[in-house]
């Protein structure tokens, strides 16, 4: 066939651009920088929380870099992000990863935003033995897998919602009634991080023998849950647990309000990603929300000052936020973390920077970091907090605790 | 079945051979190159040859993830235990075990995939033009859906794939090779099925199947066993794409319909559906444009990538192939020939 | 499952709520769905677009509603920019692929889904948004039924805006231009009739109906730039189970689905309301194909 | 010459919404022979084919092929009795070459599921193409895409492609329609030697009364979907009905 020759020259000129496609650079510290790479959501289903992320991971290189930046080996570096669109897929997180390996040349990396580009992510920090930390994934079954290079500053997933059974047992308690009499309505989204959220308050419902009445699972693209929510009036539980990201959070909120779905408690991940208060008001009063950090907390470090500054400064730095969410401080905390890293290892190399940050041991405006062997921070607990008067206080656990719990919620 | 060719089969040949020890470090970028290729090569044999434009051909990839990974874990312990641990337990295995469970997997994907396409045919080949498009489309659709609510396959939970239990690097060579013998794989078979009575059959079903029908071609049959093809090399590449991203859930990996399932007919499309070489050539140019490119658009991407599809489909329908058809019929041998000169 | 049917039986009046928030959501399923049957059935262009007018008609009314501006007049402004945005798209796209066969303008229109979904994602980022009426909302029945106003307005305004429709078909000289069209292109061009205007004007029409139910559903449901395709599976379980001549058919089919999802979402469990759609299109497929074979045919 | 009968059609009924195509037709197609099938525009002559070859369900009645009722078998099965058909629209597959369009009509009836996956042509079966092609006068062009080639040659095509595939009996729809004038003394003189030679069953639905006459041993006429008249040529060609119907009169 003659065919074939034109097919020849175009193929063979395909293949020769491939081959020349360059090869791997060597740049994980390219002059007085250091470069750290992130493959993390701009665009797709977790765009919005990538990018409080992203906005966190900026807050924090801008700081360190004002403040004289990262000292190694009497030498001190600015640090800077390479950042990729992972498009909030798994698929395109491995992929991306390795491209910043190889051919970008990092060797110091920041987390994807949730749990499962994170799992995607973890295998080739072990693959290429460099270190990952990370601010966004929380599933607990990242720290169980024996992973080397992965630290999350994180709380992990299963300790979001458990604390609101715990918080649901003590007031039956004290209202007399016994926690196994509490019947509890769960609707989760069907995500691996979600579903995590609902091991913990399952676990947790079991212990105190509570009965579960519902345990939905949410689509992906859900536009509606009044079906869910029209079993919750008929079942009439006494707590009502969601989580499924923002779009969850505020699909859930819109219709509590809509369907004036009276249960006496009421706790939701995302609220302050999803902007409840600002837009279904006075409703999501008494709304519990499970928080990594709040501004209220009393944590401080050397860097950012208290909590409460950390909160002003990175309001004053991105318009548009009246809550400033955790996603975007523990983002900037696994910066924080980097740079008393390599100061501590007082080295480039991959296998002393490991080490060093597992020993860590830190105080910050996030609260406290170590991490245990299989990478999860221990130092720091999740709180709870209430939406009250369109206001977050913290209500639980009682060490922290500003406020008291407004009990029973009613519907507005 | 088109002979070796020097000029044209050893540069890509090579290229496949040496990309992952010239460019290590974009091993796995080639591999994704492969399975694009197979993407393109069996979308073709259903959309191309036969032309019935699936957009749920992606469902086939999921299954194949699926089947893979069920009967890999199966190898080492129990699924609906390890599915519901959400791969919290670490299951000590043998590399014996883990290797078998990989082999069987793949086979197991591929046959059932093509199993599955069997059995599915007599819901939609009923279903003529863009029924047929809609129709697949909501079997994909509805697999990613229905997969997620299946708390045995770990509902949308996923399932972590068992680790390779050999170096990073042996695992990027095993899966690279893997992906280039399953794409050329593809590719000698399409080659070798065009030649035969099958590719005029699925021709003749794609110009005119009414007249195919009345002029007594068994089309069902024909259209089952071409679906089935597809679904086969889909299930192997599902099976291997399944081990190299190491955690399989039902939307994002298994049943990417409107990323993968998409791209395979963007391929296709843009290399010049019907020819063998078009979903090559669409799938090479595709995924370099892609790698390329992706990175600086960022956010603008997905725009430029409907926008690619619109101009390719309103303004350049035939495809690079179709239209260095057009331009040079003769070198395609479409020619006048006397009788003399035949005979 | 069995649980969830005994409440049912032993509540009936929960009955009430799911077949009230069906129907209210399935009006403007029926009104999207009845644009497609328009561009299917006039100029054969099958339009996987449709879900993303759907969004966009949502976004005008929710972005005004954030400008301080009551959504509802989201809607009038909707159905203006979404009739000149439909115009445009038809002059740019849509007049170079009706004449082509009939995967071009469905894989053309997919095309066209990504690039809206996108778009509207990087103007409007990816949350879920809704538009809020501020409408009072309403309970019977000890609080077993709520319903807010705004939906009732909005079964309303589907209702009157499906009727408008109706009239501008049968009465005016477009309206009939259209059918004319539908029923014989070339004859209509023998006849004079512009039958490019025609289909610029159908294609407009549209996505005019579309924004429409998407400035509804804003305000009655939530919008995402992501949700598009849901919406167009929608419209096309609702045209393929109805035929596209049969408008009666559609408002069944489109109120029907709504209850179904409402019923799957209730008695299955929130996790198969999408699946249901889905299922649902495969079913009418299925029981479309066992249907023509004994006419001795196939579905096209 | 006339055997017993191929196809049997005994009161078949066929309407499409109110308009009534077929209504109690009932005739019978001898094997072996050459059979004709005449009647004004809209007279219901295709509609009979396409029920007998099974594009719709019919009304009422029955059509049976060697004796076998068919009148709820489907296109293909159907075809692969060995009753094949040509279109009044000639329909080719139009993206393919000639060659290939001949060859993927070989009689599928007697292939299996193995004959699926053989060479595309096998030497015999390829000098029959070009015998084939030749005869029809498209040889020079065997090897371009069939969809460029003028109507005319189109429909030789069709027809060569309609013999390719040895038919027990072969539907023709109008076989001279639109075939240049010289070619048609040779088209006829083709069929009949189809007929004779390779004992295929002709019936013809044709508007060329020249041609059909001098073809055909029986003639059936239809008018208004009801069945005229029939007999031998010059018994149909003096009936007085037939005359009054081709002229429209009452």
């Amino acid at each position: 066939m003659n065919s074939t020759r034109l097919l020849t020259a175009v193929s063979a000129s395909v293949a020769i651009a491939g081959l020349v496609m360059s090869g791997p650079a060597q740049a994980k510290v390219e002059g007085d920088t250091i470069i750290l790479g992130s493959a993390i959501s701009f665009t797709g289903k977790y765009s919005t929380n990538g990018i409080h992320a992203k906005n966190g991971y900026e807050l924090g290189v801008m700081k360190i870099n004002e403040m004289g930046g990262v000292k190694v080996g009497g030498k001190t570096y600015k640090l800077k992000i390479q950042y990729y669109d992972d498009e909030s897929t798994p698929l395109r997180t491995a992929q991306l990863l390795e491209r910043l390996v190889n051919q970008d040349g990092v060797k110091y990396f920041l987390g994807p935003y949730s749990s499962a580009t994170t799992k995607a992510a973890a295998p080739i920090m072990e693959k290429y033995k460099v270190p990952m930390i990370e601010a966004e994934g929380a599933s607990r079954s990242l720290f169980n897998k024996g992973y080397k290079y992965l630290f999350a500053v994180l709380s992990t997933s299963e300790q979001y919602l458990a604390s609101s059974i715990s918080l649901a047992a003590e007031i039956a308690e004290k209202n007399g009634k016994k926690p196994s009499d509490l019947k509890v309505a769960m609707a989760f989204e069907n995500d691996p991080f979600s579903l995590d959220v609902r091991a913990g308050v399952l676990e947790d419902a079991k212990k105190y023998g509570m009965k579960v009445v519902i345990d939905d699972k949410m689509p992906r693209d859900l536009n509606d849950i009044s079906s869910t929510l029209t079993k919750v009036k008929a079942l009439k539980p006494d707590l009502l647990v969601l989580s499924g990201h923002s779009k969850g959070a505020a699909t859930g909120a819109r219709q509590i309000k809509e369907m004036k779905i009276n249960v006496p408690m009421i706790a939701m991940t995302h609220c302050e990603a999803a902007k409840i208060t600002s837009k279904f008001g006075a409703s999501t009063d008494d709304f519990l929300c499970p928080t990594q950090w709040a501004e209220t907390l009393s944590y401080k470090d050397k860097y950012f000052g208290t909590a409460a500054d950390y909160d002003k400064l990175f309001k004053k730095t991105f318009d548009g936020y009246k809550n400033v969410p955790y996603q975007s401080a523990q983002a900037t905390a696994a910066v924080l973390v980097w740079k008393e890293a390599f100061e501590k290892a007082d080295s480039f190399d991959t296998t002393k920077v490991r080490d060093a940050i597992s020993s860590i041991e830190m105080e910050t405006f996030y609260g406290g970091i170590k991490f245990s062997p299989a990478g999860n921070n221990v130092a720091k607990p999740m709180v709870l907090r209430q939406i009250q008067n369109g206001q977050y206080n913290v209500v639980a656990p009682s060490k922290w605790a500003s406020h008291p719990v407004n009990w029973p919620r009613t519907a507005k | 079945m088109e002979k070796f060719n020097p000029k044209l089969h050893l540069p890509i040949l090579v290229f496949g051979l040496a990309a992952p020890f010239v460019v290590p470090g974009l091993t796995i970028q080639v591999a994704v190159l492969w399975v694009m290729v197979l993407f393109a090569l069996t979308w073709d044999v259903m959309g191309g040859q036969m032309g019935y434009n699936s957009l749920g051909n992606i469902f086939f990839f999921g299954a194949g993830m699926y089947i893979c990974a069920i009967v890999q874990v199966a190898f080492i312990t129990d699924v609906g235990a390890y599915t519901a641990s959400n791969g919290g337990v670490k299951i000590p295995f043998t590399h014996q075990e883990y290797f078998m469970g990989l082999i069987c997997g793949i086979i197991a994907a591929a046959v059932g995939s093509a199993l599955i396409a069997a059995a599915l045919g007599w819901t939609v080949f009923g279903l003529r033009g863009p029924y047929f498009a809609i129709g697949t489309l909501g079997i994909a659709l509805a697999a990613g859906e229905l997969m997620g609510t299946w708390e045995w396959v770990g509902g949308g939970g996923g399932i972590s794939m068992p680790v390779y239990p050999g170096s990073a690097d042996g695992k990027a060579y095993l899966f690279y090779f893997l992906c280039f013998a399953a794409a050329v794989a593809t590719y000698l078979f399409c080659s070798w099925l065009y030649s035969t009575r099958f590719g005029l059959a699925i021709n003749a079903i794609r110009d005119d199947e009414q007249k195919a029908e009345a002029m007594g071609v068994h089309t069902l049959r024909y259209k089952t066993i071409a679906w089935a093809v597809s679904a086969f090399f889909l299930g192997i590449s599902g099976a291997l794409f399944g081990n190299i991203t190491g955690f399989i859930e039902p939307l994002e990996v298994a049943f990417p319909t409107v990323t993968f399932g998409i791209f395979m007919v963007a391929m296709s499309l843009l290399g010049g559906k019907g020819t063998l070489w078009g979903p090559v050539l669409g799938a090479f140019l595709f995924h370099f444009l892609k790698e390329f490119t992706w990175t600086y658009f960022l956010g603008w991407q997905w725009v430029a990538l409907g926008v690619l599809i619109i101009v390719n489909v309103v303004f350049f329908q035939q495809g690079i192939m179709g239209w260095l058809m057009e331009k040079f019929p003769e070198k395609f041998g479409i020619v006048v020939e006397k009788k003399e000169a035949a005979e | 499952m069995w649980d969830n049917i005994a409440i049912l039986t032993a509540a009936p009046v929960f009955n009430i709520q799911l077949l009230l928030d069906g129907l209210f959501i399935g009006a403007t399923f029926a009104l999207a769905a009845y644009g497609l049957a328009l561009v299917w059935g006039v100029m054969n262009v099958k339009n996987l677009a449709q879900g993303d007018f759907v969004m966009m008609g949502g976004y005008i009314a929710w972005w005004l509603g954030t400008q301080g501006i009551h959504p509802l007049w989201g809607l009038p402004a909707s159905i203006v920019i979404m009739f000149a945005f439909g115009w445009a798209i038809y002059v740019l796209m849509i007049r170079r692929v009706i004449d082509k066969d009939m995967f071009t303008s469905l894989l053309a229109t997919f095309g066209l889904a990504i690039v809206l979904a996108q778009a509207l994602n990087l103007m409007f980022g990816p949350e879920v948004q809704t538009a809020e009426s501020d409408f009072p909302i309403r309970s019977y029945f000890d609080n077993s039924v709520t319903i807010a106003d705004i939906k009732v307005v909005a079964f309303g305004l589907c209702g009157l805006l499906a009727l408008a429709v109706v009239l501008f078909m049968k009465n005016s000289r477009m309206g009939q231009a259209i059918r004319a069209t539908a029923q014989d292109a070339r004859a209509a061009r023998v006849m004079g009739i512009d039958t490019d205007r025609v289909y610029a004007f159908t294609y407009a029409l549209n996505a005019a109906i579309c924004g429409a139910a998407g400035a509804l559903i804003s305000m009655i449901w939530v919008i995402q730039p992501f949700y598009g395709i849901s919406h167009s599976i929608r419209s096309f379980v609702i045209v393929t189970a109805a035929g596209f001549g049969n408008l009666p058919g559609v408002i069944m089919a489109g109120l029907g689905l709504g209850v179904m999802e409402q019923y799957g979402g209730f008695v299955l469990g929130a996790e198969y309301q999408q699946a249901t759609v889905v299922a649902l299109l495969l079913g009418v497929l299925v029981w479309r194909q066992i249907e023509m074979r004994r006419h001795r045919q196939v579905v096209q | 010459m006339t055997d017993a009968p191929v196809i049997e059609v005994t009161g078949v009924s066929k309407s499409y919404g109110g308009v009534v195509a077929n209504e109690n037709v009932s005739l019978t197609v001898p094997a072996g022979g050459i059979t004709g099938l005449i009647g004004p525009n809209g007279s219901g002559k295709t509609t009979l084919f396409n029920s007998i070859v099974g594009y719709h369900p019919i009304d009422t009645g029955s059509i049976k092929f060697k004796g076998e009722e068919i009148s709820t078998y489907r296109v293909p099965q159907i075809a692969r009795l060995g009753l094949l058909r040509t279109f009044q629209q000639t329909r080719i597959y139009s993206n393919m070459n000639c060659i290939d369009n001949m060859l993927i009509s070989i009689p599928h009836r007697k292939t299996g599921f193995r004959d699926m996956f053989t060479d595309r042509a096998d030497k015999a079966t390829l000098e029959e193409v070009d015998r084939l092609l030749d005869f029809v006068g498209l040889y020079e062009k065997r090897r371009l895409i069939s969809g460029d080639l003028s109507f005319g040659q189109q429909k030789l095509l069709e027809f060569a492609m309609a013999l390719m595939n040895k038919p027990e009996v072969l539907l023709l729809d109008e076989p001279t329609a639109g075939i240049n004038p010289t070619l048609i003394n040779g088209l006829i003189d083709r069929l009949r030697r189809a007929n004779e030679e390779l004992g295929i069953t002709l019936f013809v639905i044709e508007h060329n009364m020249r041609v059909i006459m001098n073809m055909a041993q029986t003639i059936y006429c239809l008018a208004h979907g009801q069945l005229l008249a029939h007999g031998t040529p010059d018994e149909v060609q003096n009936d007085q009905r037939v005359i009054d119907a081709y002229l429209g009169a009452h």
